[in-house]
């Protein structure tokens, strides 16, 4: 059953599942999990260098950097001025010019800030960043990302690491309905069937860190998602039956038995 | 010399910033610096001075999603 | 990633799905559906042979009938004695003991009758039937079924043919919860979105006709259908994590650069 | 002789089951009888007589979920 | 604004209310809420006296009798005879000949049995009592009640006392359509939205108790509960309108400023 | 039943319900439903003098000004610039300084532009007028409008006119808790139980057109809305009972007569 | 002599149904009475003599839902 | 004269924005006024001297959600 590919700023990637590298058990597990997801795309953040114990916490000492797209983030930033600096530094690593724009001024609920990642976005992509930015929800606003140089836009689910799924699957089938870049979900889903059910919305592709990193077994759990993501595409491809208020017989009623 | 290192003061004998870098045992790692705010490219480490009080940031990757 | 296996009535099956046979465009595309799907158990209905043309409809000349558990339905039937003239009709056959309780007086709904349906389970359950009953959601009288000697119980997501998907899964939830017997969600789920949210409330098994036949290509949606059945089995077994009102970093906010 | 078969009446010269089966070229589909109520396996076929008006019914599978 | 009439065997009701009298703070609190609730009919259980303390729970000495219409439960039987025993007994006071049959063997959930209600459904109707049968959502166990001889069904939109609201409105919703007697829901509500949820799907009332009783202000929350059914029927009569996917402004965009 | 009174710009509103005035059947059903409502705030939209009827749709004939706080909308507005002018026309016709800024570029999902609603909102607050923007429910963005001086905030519910309901409770929830001006829900709410669920999330109040103006019989439902709004109100003050997995019997298990 | 009342064996002085809703002072409650399983109307009481290992169930209304 | 209304080229005879107003019999209406962009307050129609072309807007408010 062969799917259409996903394209990123003309990069052709064969999963759809972007898979973060934050909270796993051991870097053992890490790695098992996201050989098992079969995920191209690696998500990370930048942070100081712990001055007294260096080694610790340099991720991609772990990984075989050449059969992943890194998509580092900008987690930490509260405005668009210190995501565009993090954005820097991580272009300057030389490992990746792509970059996902998460900014954020409230630590209760991780939101994205509209008006911030809209301008941090524009900057970006005019220096030749791909830019994915993590965003609302709003259809308006995903519009205005695409339009100021965003390769895909990334609306949440909900709120990073909640697990709490698809809030608002209307808006996020409008955001798929009407995007001319990809649309990956990003954040706030908390199971494989969250995972179906936005790639049945239409939607390009998920990025997800805390259900996998989080779950009893990870690995297992890395696996489940794999799957979930292929089921989902191959079930929006496929087409569903529309909903019906009643009933339908799978047998025809001539030919009863007992009439 | 004294240095602000990652934001806090770090005492340092160092002429070049690769000096520095080397001072930490990072040469190896994947390690992006920032000296005053001016990103600082890997091959240019050993020609840039630094110089008493300059703002240092050595960053690298952590997980993240 | 192995997973458990499904046993009912001593036997074991590879797939926890299971395929219906009504409604497809025709046999090519049902016997292609069939074999993608990976579907072991098969659902049919009884009938008059039309005599005017005896060869429509004869289903099983289709098939590899070594390769298959048979699970024919007393469709049509509404009340007991006709269900239990209709298992017995089926398994003169030869085919198959096996037999999938349906019965139902309602044509607009096509609902499961609970009394008349117990009463069927017991009575084919002490003829040596493995009994498989299509009922409500009613976890009590699950258990009841259980009692009357049912192998598994199948309740319904919702009614048959709708797509509505799972009308209440707290109860099926309930239902996989307290059985002693496999629980195989039979009828009304739409989508693969349906399937993985039935596997991960713990259900053992789903059985599926018309969003397989008469999705736009039948083919594609049994294989997405087989991956939400395997996706939704591992992510239950993976444990997920809870779900949180409020957000979690997948990065510390210590060593944030801008602080 | 006339009799009911699947509900209608049919004429068909017939001795036994295995007739009737033949006459509708059932003989070799999966097809199941029944007559007057009473199921009647295949290797009993040749040895049921059948008699005017009685109650015959044949089925077979059909697709369904 | 006024809105047809409930009736239950020939008895014209004014408030489509009924209220359960436990787990209240206190009996004046209790009677307040009562008072404030409106409603005509409440629901009491049958219990031993304590010998010890006859006295205690003599909830009826708190009521004014006349003024409304009691409806005695079988609360504590798990089966039908237990609960045709408990019936006898509360007709035997001579202050009604309304039963809510309540049998359940499962004291987890507390769903009712669905074949033993239909039996003492049955006998009770035939000895002349006005049977208010509590049970599950399964429409076709509503309709064979119905047929028994219930005055009323009074289907659960969730276990009682977990305040889950209506689990499977489609159900709810299909039997309020197919009823010739009043449908009450009774049991699992937890708030004035799910009242008004229920009401709109075309239900004749609702019965509630925990959620009034253990409001942090019951008092208020009866009031709130009773302005709810209100606006339910209310809502329900006028005829809202239909669900559209997409926008339709409220002033027409001819003679548009800016144009 | 008290309840406390919403306050806006300093002006006490005895109602929560805020009504349109679009799209009823004529003006005397209109005024019915204006009065049945007892709504204090009316929203209107500005057009062109039609030239060759000039007192058609003159909606303000009809009503009696002293009694009512009129909240003109910038209905029509695709940007910030053409909304501030059509918010001074507004203003200069001397009625009122309160203006609902509503900015959307889209005619099929007429969402607000989360940028252009924010600047509107900033130069209108600075000269003097009372702004209750309609707005997206992303919780920042509803910040940010409140920082930039507007008087409420005025969330969707789902795209104006759909009746769909409140899409994503969560969002409406956490707005109210975070919102330190009153917060309104706004747009694409259909019925009764709409409004009662998003009051029982803590919102100050609600602004309605089409459910009322379009239902089968609007002054019932004007009335069936000004119910719910009271019922939520009082449900929210009341304090619901928690949600609970299982269930708790409104009696006692102790005394029961057959054990 | 001694009944069994309420499920628990109790010694009492009566003659007839009505000392024994009296020995608990419940003749003035709405309570409903059972003897050995058949319902005695309050008007019985004082005509329904008790004897000893008799079975009363004496039951009220308490709060429900 | 030709004066732009409301988007639509009209011939008024008039001197004042008040006239412009007349002409359409708009005086007791709440009616807004507009010319080339400035807002013009109803005390002010009879000082307000109207010429060709002028961009007159007169609105009003309609029902609107």
């Amino acid at each position: 059953m062969k799917s259409s590919k996903l394209v990123i700023a003309g990069k052709e990637l064969s999963s759809r599942f972007f898979l973060g590298t934050g909270r796993y058990p051991n870097p053992f597990i890490q790695n098992e999990a996201i050989r098992i997801s079969e995920a191209e795309v690696l998500t990370f953040a930048i942070r100081r260098v712990n001055l007294d114990a260096p080694s610790e916490d340099a991720i991609l000492q772990h990984l075989d950097q050449d059969s992943f797209t890194y998509l580092p983030n900008t987690s930490g930033a509260s405005n668009a001025e210190e995501a565009i600096r993090i954005a820097r530094l991580a272009k300057a690593s030389g490992i990746s010019n792509w970059i996902k724009v998460e900014i954020s001024a409230d630590e209760k609920t991780l939101l994205p800030d509209p008006i911030e990642t809209l301008k941090a976005t524009e900057t970006l992509a005019n220096e030749g960043f791909v830019v994915l930015p993590y965003t609302s929800d709003d259809p308006v606003l995903c519009r205005k990302l695409e339009e100021a140089g965003a390769a895909a836009v990334m609306p949440g689910g909900a709120p990073i690491g909640t697990g709490l799924g698809v809030l608002n699957p209307y808006n996020i089938g409008l955001i798929a309905e009407e995007a001319n870049v990809p649309v990956i979900v990003d954040a706030g889903l908390g199971s494989a069937k969250d995972i179906v059910e936005v790639m049945e919305l239409g939607v390009d592709g998920v990025l997800m860190n805390t259900p996998v990193a989080k779950a009893k077994d990870p690995v297992k759990m890395a696996h489940a998602m794999k799957l979930a993501i292929e089921a989902g595409r191959a079930s929006y491809e496929a087409g569903r039956i529309p909903m019906k208020k009643y009933a339908t017989a799978s047998s025809g009623y001539t030919s009863l038995i007992s009439r | 010399m004294e240095l602000m290192i990652n934001g806090e003061k770090q005492e340092v004998e160092a002429n070049t910033l690769l000096d520095v870098v080397s001072h930490f045992n990072l040469e190896s790692h994947l390690v992006v610096t920032e000296v005053d705010g001016q990103i600082i490219d890997r091959d240019q480490w050993d020609q840039t001075t630094v110089k008493p009080e300059m703002k240092i940031e050595l960053v690298h990757f952590v997980g993240g999603g």
